[in-house]
């Protein structure tokens, strides 16, 4: 209940998340780890409010990071949609029409 | 007691779920794993006494996020995805090969033990604060904070909203063919 | 002694708590007190009497997508306009009620713009792409 | 300052009596009289559910010049446990394509989601379990696990009539939760806080004080509230993810025995919490129809009477609007949400925000009054 355990399932969510985008090759998937990647940060700054500062700062901060963590899976899950419109799969190595 | 309990719970709901995450197959299963995770999370915010933070996170990604994601996976084939989606145990990384793997996670684990030496240090500058038994609402000092120290933030957040609005329904508007 | 703020805790969780237990409760009763006769047929999905034909799970109309994201932008606008909302009229009796108004006008403004557009593109119709290849066949 | 239910009780001399019951062990007390509120709470609120269906038989068949239910118990009022006990002992039966863990989880989300709502109900000023200063925000956000909880029971069940249903079910359910939202924002504007403490703080004594007649736009605010509580519902004329003439029986076809019960059940309290929600928001909940100071648990009862009077006429007018009005289409179901009540709610906020700032947040009533 100290700052340390926060920091701590900050660290292992963030890792987590990392291993989800690199093991996954479905794009959903890796959006999946990215939210997870979003939530540590945002754990990080509630606990360092808590802790370390004496105002809310840390709170708005997590609620902007929020913000955008839902506009970010707004467009990306619209990309992944249209991707799939056209190459009829989400499986990330068919992504490769920017090669070359 | 009845916090530290309710941290243990949220803790490891929040990393069980986000492990089950990254070893479910099914990708509708990592959705539903996914949202017990962010309920954890939210859990974590209100032991942290950030009730409005953890409301916050209920509602936008429970209610919004999760459904938006299963949503997209019902459009992108559903299940049919299921026996091509590779997992954490498939050991197919998706960038560079099994060489590269082994690197990375090697490398990985240097950087976490350094990071938890320097974690576990950190709690003596910083210890543990006691709550007052009155507490002030962070929904109003949140309030004060947005209508004056982050109002550019806030006025621009509704920009940034609308612009994502705006260019994911052109993204992803059915054509006609 | 529990701190204040965490004693509104405690009866959501037992609320939780509850509930689960409902579940496997009411589960474990089923289980002990109803038949047991599976059947191939019995478990096929209902479509009214006709052997189903492949899976359920296929990919869906897109407008279901659009609808949510028109609605997760809306909602989180509501959830930026919950704190101002909430410390509106404590502004207002500070004598900041002018300021409070243009602040929130202008973000609920920016909402406004946000459904005008959808509606103009046609995305809060459900049967436009209907309309659109009656008008094509004509 | 969250004030929950042992904080109100703990100013009565009875509970240093317990309190030495329990050896001074605060914690374990507190815990004791939650577990103890919540089950009553929950057996109150699984016996309305449970009348609810009762009612609902009922008052249609009188709508529609039957007789109803009439066998078990004097006036069929036993009706719903004798469909309980039949729930129980069905037949389990389960697609065998369905995804079996999706299928469990479901109806156990959509529990979770409803009971949550059951801990900052108003049942009184002081019988309240969790006053939390984010109340009635928590609330709405708890209970968007329905709709997950909708989509994956349709999801689960691999069958096309759960699919259509579910899908239908999930984006009509966060589709209204839009109005919604943004009605209860007005009412957050008014009474300047969340908290359902505050919320009825502000509507003491004569009927004139609430929020429903605070002001033209608060008043347009509870019909859209209204609407979109029956669209969230899934209540007719908004029940299309469980249309029986097209969809069969929706995002539960496949459900049977007790499964089907939970989630009867989880509809049946929801439309009760809203039924709650809307008199404590709009219609003053329990207040008294005057102002006192004086606080004694008798008096408390008598305002969990009137709330549940509200209530439950709000809960007949659910019924009433069910059996009256026949099911909408889904595309104009869509534009009801967000060609009307959305834009509609807007205006209503703006409207609310431009009378505080006017008029310095008086109700129409304090402001006729004053001019004398």
């Amino acid at each position: 209940m100290s700052l340390t355990s926060y920091l701590l399932i900050s660290l292992v969510l963030f890792v987590i998340g990392l291993v989800v985008m690199i093991s996954r090759k479905n794009i959903v998937a890796i959006l999946l780890g990215i939210e997870l990647i979003l939530n540590a940060a945002a754990l990080n700054f509630v606990a360092y409010s808590r802790f370390v500062t004496n105002n809310l700062d840390g709170h708005v901060f997590s609620l902007f990071i929020i913000v955008v963590a839902a506009a970010e899976a707004a467009v990306g899950l619209a990309i992944v949609i249209r991707f799939f419109q056209i190459k009829e799969t989400i499986h990330i190595d068919e992504a490769t029409q920017l090669r070359n | 007691m009845f916090v530290q309990l309710l941290f243990l719970l949220s803790a490891s709901l929040t990393i069980g779920c986000a492990i089950a995450v990254a070893v479910t197959k099914n990708i509708m299963h990592s959705c539903i794993f996914l949202l017990g995770s962010l309920i954890g999370i939210a859990g974590l915010y209100a032991t942290l006494g950030a009730d409005f933070v953890a409301v916050t996170q209920i509602m936008v990604y429970v209610g919004g996020i999760v459904i938006l994601m299963l949503f997209a996976v019902m459009l992108t084939g559903g299940k049919d995805f299921v026996s091509r989606a590779q997992n954490l145990l498939g050991l197919a990384p998706s960038m560079g090969n099994k060489w590269t793997y082994g690197v990375g996670l090697s490398v990985g684990l240097v950087f976490l033990l350094t990071n938890v030496k320097l974690i576990l240090s950190i709690s003596e500058y910083f210890p543990e604060k006691k709550f007052g038994n009155e507490f002030p609402s962070t929904v109003t000092q949140i309030g004060h904070l947005l209508v004056k120290d982050h109002v550019l933030a806030f006025e621009l957040s509704s920009v940034l909203l609308l612009g994502a609005l705006v260019g994911a329904a052109i993204i992803a508007r059915p054509r006609k063919q | 002694m529990i701190p204040a703020q965490f004693d509104g805790l405690m009866p959501i969780v037992i609320l939780m708590g509850i509930a689960i237990l409902l579940f496997v409760g009411g589960h474990f009763l089923s289980v002990v007190l109803s038949p047991k006769k599976p059947s191939h047929l019995k478990q096929t999905p209902y479509e009214c009497g006709e052997q189903p034909v492949g899976s359920a799970w296929s990919a869906f109309n897109v407008r279901f997508y659009v609808v949510g994201l028109i609605f997760i932008i809306f909602d989180v606008e509501s959830v930026l306009m919950f704190p101002v909302a909430a410390i509106f009229r404590e502004l207002n009796d500070m004598g900041e009620g002018a300021y409070a108004l243009i602040i929130f006008l202008s973000f609920i403004s920016v909402l406004l713009e946000g459904i005008a557009y959808c509606w103009k593109k046609g995305d809060l119709d459900w049967v436009k792409s209907f309309q659109v290849s009656v008008k094509n066949n004509k | 300052m969250n004030q929950t239910l042992v904080s109100y009780l703990s100013q009565y001399e009875f509970f240093d009596v317990l309190l030495s019951l329990f050896g001074k062990n605060e914690g374990l007390l507190a815990f004791t009289i939650y577990l103890v509120f919540a089950g009553i709470i929950v057996g109150l609120c699984a016996t309305i559910g449970g009348l609810g269906t009762y009612a609902e038989r009922k008052i249609s068949a009188d709508i529609q010049q039957r007789i109803g239910p009439n066998r078990v118990g004097p006036y069929g009022i036993l009706q719903f446990l004798a469909d309980g006990v039949k729930m129980i002992t069905k037949e389990d039966i389960m697609p065998f394509t369905a995804d079996k863990f999706l299928f469990y989880l479901a109806p156990m989300l959509a529990l979770i989601g409803v009971f949550s709502t059951l801990a900052v109900l108003p049942w009184s000023n002081g019988f309240i379990m969790a006053d939390l200063n984010v109340g009635i925000f928590y609330l709405i956000a708890i209970s968007s696990l329905v709709g997950v909880s909708v989509f994956l029971g349709g999801y689960a069940s691999n069958s096309k009539w759960s699919m259509l249903g579910g899908l239908r079910g999930a984006s009509q359910i966060i589709s209204y939760e839009i109005p919604v939202t943004i009605s209860i924002l007005s009412i957050t504007l008014l009474a300047g806080g969340m908290s359902f403490g505050t919320i009825l703080g502000q509507q003491e004594g004569a009927p004139v004080h609430w929020f429903l007649f605070h002001n033209p736009f608060a008043f347009i605010a509870f019909f859209v509230y209204f609407v979109g509580a029956l669209a969230e519902t899934n209540r007719a004329p908004f029940d299309l993810p469980e249309a029986e003439s097209e969809l069969v029986s929706g995002y539960h076809t496949e459900y049977t025995g007790m499964r089907f019960g939970f989630f009867a059940l989880a509809e049946y309290i929801e439309v009760f919490v809203v039924c709650g929600v809307g008199s404590a928001l709009f219609l003053g909940g329990g207040n008294l129809p005057f102002s006192t100071t004086f606080d004694i648990i008798p008096l408390q009862l008598v305002q969990v009477v009137i709330f549940m009077t509200k209530t439950l006429l709000l809960y007949y007018v659910v019924i009433w609007v069910r059996w009256t009005f026949p099911r909408l289409r889904v595309d104009q179901l869509m534009s009801i949400c967000w060609k009307y009540l959305t834009p509609i709610a807007i205006f209503n906020l703006v409207g609310n925000a431009v009378w505080v700032v006017v008029f310095h947040g008086k109700s129409i009533a304090e402001l006729l009054s004053g001019g004398h």
